[in-house]
Formats: structure tokens, C-alpha cells, sequence
């Protein structure tokens, strides 16, 4: 359970694998934890950045729990970011949150621990590997009555999807399928807003899909992204009409 | 015992077949083959003499340690192999299914309790609660399930027409939607 | 070894998990708990003092006869026997979740680990170190989960008090955390 390092001590990729980790949470755990850093005062700004540049290089398509996280960190690193009153009691911390998730994670980590330890030991006593055929004897008899009979019933309708709340949380949309959305739109209109990327409830992981592939045609000299004015609707263009059509 | 004797016994204990000398052999390979036999030997006269519930029995393909047969029949008797069963909610939850909307297939009892349910249905099945009444006429035919005698007898019942017929259960379970509605849920 | 004490030793060595007293009880109705006791003490020392390979060990609310630790590398080296292969990081945590908050559900499990869980929260059922021991009342009646006896006997417990607690983790000692939601978990 220890995890390579993931900090960059260069401008190169970081040498490690997604499935070395067992979620965002143990990879954000390590890499506060490898840098020594106080967990109830975390220099977020810092650490998102890392946490994306991780996430980054560790292939985001198949990630949304990842992106999820990511897009926790930068909202709380722009939270920190907004001016407040000095005198303020009533500020709460954005890292709050973050933090009593950080203590919960790192407290089941350490049963973990404990679990494997047991586990280790229990592995080195072997039981009785052979073992007779189970003698032939009826099963014992059922209890059964109506009334467990009924609320059986009741725990099948309670259970059975209703057509109604049928799953409306789409799959959450990845840097992919985002990318596709957005050469579609570019075929077809010159010019858009940014909001028409996103869907009518977007998940945080849809948004950063989108920015991230926005960012990467952008890069790529597909599209410009251009906001008129601070706060203002962001525009997104066909950066070369012939390329696109 | 001495050190051999006792990973003898530990093998012995923990290996799920009969072990030859040479097998044994493996344990210890500085030990010569009669080394071995003297160790068995000795463990096989600590199990007889000590009046042990358990012997040494060399078979056609080697050593084993078995229970004594004379005690067979008491552990036999007291079920003690077989944990007592009790109906699972998942089992109980398909026998209601079953009760309401015979006759049903697996397939139909997947789709409103949203799980894989052959093992329970062949649980169900052995315990004599439901049985195969016929086919369905639709694709691949499959077996439609009933609840049996047994199943009436238990709820005290003289036919599945006593069972109660709460309203709102029988609306649900009436097959009114097409249930493939369902199947992403 | 009197007549209880080797019928004890041969349903022992007959079940495929550990037995309690109850259990046992069923071998000689006539016997008192204490008397169980007295011969599975009996079972123990003979076990121990004989320099056995074997011993008996109390878990997972009974008792069972198990090869001594120091015994494990000779036997597993041997290949006689395979250990059994290691749990996950992923299963470790689901169950860890599972054993401190249970009753818990899917939707519980995934917010404390950050990534959804339904994957390893299905093997764990497969494997019988968990199991659905409810519904929560609360909206879409998500199933809940419990530990098992495979739990305890796959980590060697006598029972689930025997977890460490919470507040004796060094994390819980962090003065900051008002890790009030285990509490109430």
C-alpha cells in the first residue's frame, strides 16, 4: 500500500499508474503526506495544482471520480482566493470540508492497515483441507409465514425502480466525448457561447471536461476563446473557418 | 513430538487430499524416507493410544488424518457441516414475486428485483417452495416458476387464493408496464 | 481424552468453519455449556502441551483447529496447500468502512472513499465477507450491509469488539477533527 512518489521533481511526467491508487482521495493523501504537509492548514493553492498535474499525466479520460476532486480543489483554492472581512467570525474555512474527509479517509486507511496486519497473521494458520462430504440429511425445515411473506412484498416495491426517478445522472461526461461535443458545434456554427457546452445540469466532472477540452483545442489552434468584458459570457470561435468545415 | 512429526501433522491436517512419503518428503528434504515413516508412526500411535476423536489411515494414495468412524453417525446427526439456513431476504423476496405473479420466469423476477436471481431461484427450487410449471411462448422459452404444496402448506394456506391480496401489492406486482422500463434502473 | 472431549475433536476436525459452544451443544444435548468448555479446555492444553502442529484457536464466536503459524512457510513452500490470495487496497477499505458503520450503505461507502464502490462491494458479497442485513428507510431504500462470520474468520477475530477502536487510531488524536460522523455511524 505504499504509493511511488508523485510529486514532480521535474518538468517530466510523473512515473505512476492510476490503478496504484485506490481513489482521488489516497492519491491526494499521499501527496500531502510526501511533501510533509499540515493536514488542518493545506496550502490548497499548491496542492490542487499538483493534484491536476497528477491526474494530468495519469490519463484523465477514465478518471471521474479524479475529476471530480480536481474540480473540489480548484473551487477551493478559488474560495481562498476571495477577498474576505479581517474581522470575520463568521468565515468558515473552504478547507473544512476537505479536511473531515482527509481525517475520516486517513482513519479508515489506518484500520486498513490494522485489517491487513490480521489478515497477514490469520493467512499463516491453514484449517483442515479436507473435509467431509456434507452428511445426507434433509434440510432443516423453513420457517415461513404470511406476514414475512408480506413484508417481502413490500421490500419488492420499495425496491423496484420506479419509471419516474429513473436514472437521470447521465455518465459524466469525459475529456473525450467532451472534445467530440465540442467539434460537432464547431462544424456547424462559427460561433457559440460557452454555457451551450454544458448540458442543463452539468456535473462538476462534465465542466471539467469541457474546460479541459476547450483548453486542449484551443492548443491545438482549432478554436479561440475570447470573454469581452470581466465576468462577461465566454465565447468560443472557429479559430480557422476552412479547418473546421 | 519432535519438529518433524509436528509439520507432519500440520501438512496432514491442512492439505486437501491423501499425502505420499514422497510428498511429504518435500517438507523436509534432508529427512531420509525412513525418517519420515518413523514420524507417521509415531503419530499414528500418539492418535491411537491418547483415545483421540481422530486416526492416522494410510490409504492407497498415502497418509490422511480422519475422523474416527464410530463417531461419524453423532456428527452426522448433529448437522454440524451444514450451517442452519434461514430464508435470505433476497430468497424471500423472490418467493413473494413468485407467489404474486406466477407463473413467472427468471428473466421477469430479474427485472423487478434489479438482480441476477438463479441462485436464489435454485435454492427456492430445492427447497421445494417453487417449481417449473411450464414454458413461456416467448423468445428462448423459457421455464415458468410456480410455488408448490409445500410452499401452501407452510403458510397454512389451501390455495394461492388466500393469500392477501393488499391492494397496492397486487397493483405492483401486476405486470402493467412494459418492464423493460426497468432494465437501466 | 474422555468420550466428549473426542467427539468434540472429531466434529472439529469434520466442520469446514469455526463451531460454538451452541453448536457443539447439539453433539451431547446432555452436557451443560461448562462441560463443552471443560473438554474444549481439555482439547486446547492437549493440544498445546503435546507440541502439536495443530491447536485450537477461538474465533469468529467459536472455535477451530488451525495449523501453528510457525509452520506456514514449510507447508506453503511445499505446495501442499495455497494461502489464500491477499484482498485488495479497495477491498480493504470498502470492508473497513463496512465493519465500523454497519449498518452502511453503498451510497455511505462511496463518500468516504471518493470513487464508486459497486464493483468491490459485489466480490465482497460473492466472498461472504459482507452481506445485506437491511434496507435504509431512507429514499430509494438503498440495501444496507453488515460483516459476516467469513469477516472474522478471514482476520482470525473472536468478534467485531475486537476492531480496534476508533479513538485509540493516532489519526482520531488529531486535536482538530470533530470526527463526530463516526459516532453516529
Amino acid at each position: 500500500m505504499t504509493a511511488p512518489p508523485v510529486t514532480p521533481t521535474n518538468d517530466q511526467a510523473f512515473i505512476v499508474r492510476l490503478d496504484e491508487f485506490s481513489g482521488p482521495l489516497d492519491l491526494l493523501l499521499t501527496l500531502i503526506r510526501e511533501q510533509e504537509i499540515n493536514i488542518a492548514d493545506i496550502p490548497i493553492a499548491q496542492v490542487a495544482d499538483q493534484f491536476v498535474a497528477a491526474i494530468g499525466a495519469l490519463g484523465l479520460n477514465q478518471a471521474a471520480d479524479y475529476l471530480e476532486m480536481a474540480a473540489r480543489l480548484l473551487r477551493i483554492k478559488i474560495q481562498m482566493l476571495l477577498p474576505r472581512p479581517i474581522d470575520d467570525e463568521d468565515w468558515e474555512d473552504p478547507r473544512a470540508e476537505l479536511v473531515r474527509r482527509l481525517l475520516e479517509y486517513e482513519q479508515i486507511r489506518e484500520v486498513v492497515d490494522w485489517l491487513a496486519g490480521r489478515a497477514r497473521a490469520r493467512a499463516d494458520r491453514f484449517a483442515r483441507g479436507w473435509l467431509p462430504d456434507p452428511p445426507e440429511q434433509p434440510p432443516r425445515p423453513i420457517t415461513l409465514d404470511l406476514d414475512q411473506l408480506s413484508r417481502a412484498v413490500e421490500d419488492v416495491i420499495a425496491g423496484m425502480p420506479q419509471p419516474t426517478q429513473h436514472r437521470v445522472v447521465p455518465r459524466p461526461l469525459d475529456v473525450e466525448g467532451a472534445t467530440r461535443r465540442i467539434s460537432d458545434l464547431l462544424a456547424r456554427r462559427e460561433r457559440f457561447e460557452l454555457h451551450e457546452l454544458f448540458g442543463e445540469r452539468p456535473t462538476m466532472a462534465d465542466v471539467i471536461s469541457v474546460l479541459l477540452a476547450i483548453l486542449e483545442l484551443a492548443r491545438m489552434g482549432r478554436l479561440r476563446v475570447a470573454q469581452d468584458e470581466p465576468f462577461g459570457t465566454i465565447g468560443v470561435s472557429r479559430e480557422s473557418p476552412d479547418q473546421a468545415a | 513430538m519432535n519438529r518433524l512429526t509436528k509439520l507432519l501433522e500440520a501438512a496432514l491436517f491442512a492439505a486437501p487430499r491423501p499425502l505420499s512419503v514422497t510428498e511429504l518428503l518435500v517438507l523436509e528434504p534432508e529427512a531420509a524416507p525412513d525418517e519420515i515413516r518413523a514420524a507417521l508412526r509415531e503419530l499414528e500411535l500418539h492418535y491411537d493410544e491418547g483415545g483421540h476423536g481422530v486416526q492416522l489411515v494410510e490409504l492407497a494414495d498415502g497418509f490422511q488424518l480422519l475422523t474416527r468412524p464410530e463417531l461419524a453417525e453423532a456428527i452426522a446427526e448433529a448437522h454440524l457441516v451444514d450451517r442452519p439456513r434461514k430464508l435470505s431476504a433476497a430468497a424471500l423476496e423472490t418467493l413473494a414475486i413468485v407467489a404474486y405473479r406466477q407463473p413467472v420466469g427468471r428473466g421477469e423476477i430479474e427485472e423487478i428485483r434489479g438482480v441476477v436471481a438463479d441462485g436464489v431461484v435454485r435454492l427456492l427450487v430445492d427447497r421445494s417452495l417453487i417449481e417449473v410449471v411450464g414454458r413461456s411462448d416467448t423468445l428462448g422459452r423459457p421455464l415458468l416458476y410456480g410455488t408448490t404444496a409445500a410452499f401452501l402448506e407452510l403458510l397454512g394456506l389451501k390455495s394461492i387464493d388466500e393469500l392477501p391480496r393488499l391492494d397496492e401489492l397486487s397493483v405492483a406486482l401486476t405486470p402493467l408496464a412494459p418492464l423493460g422500463a426497468f432494465e437501466e434502473g
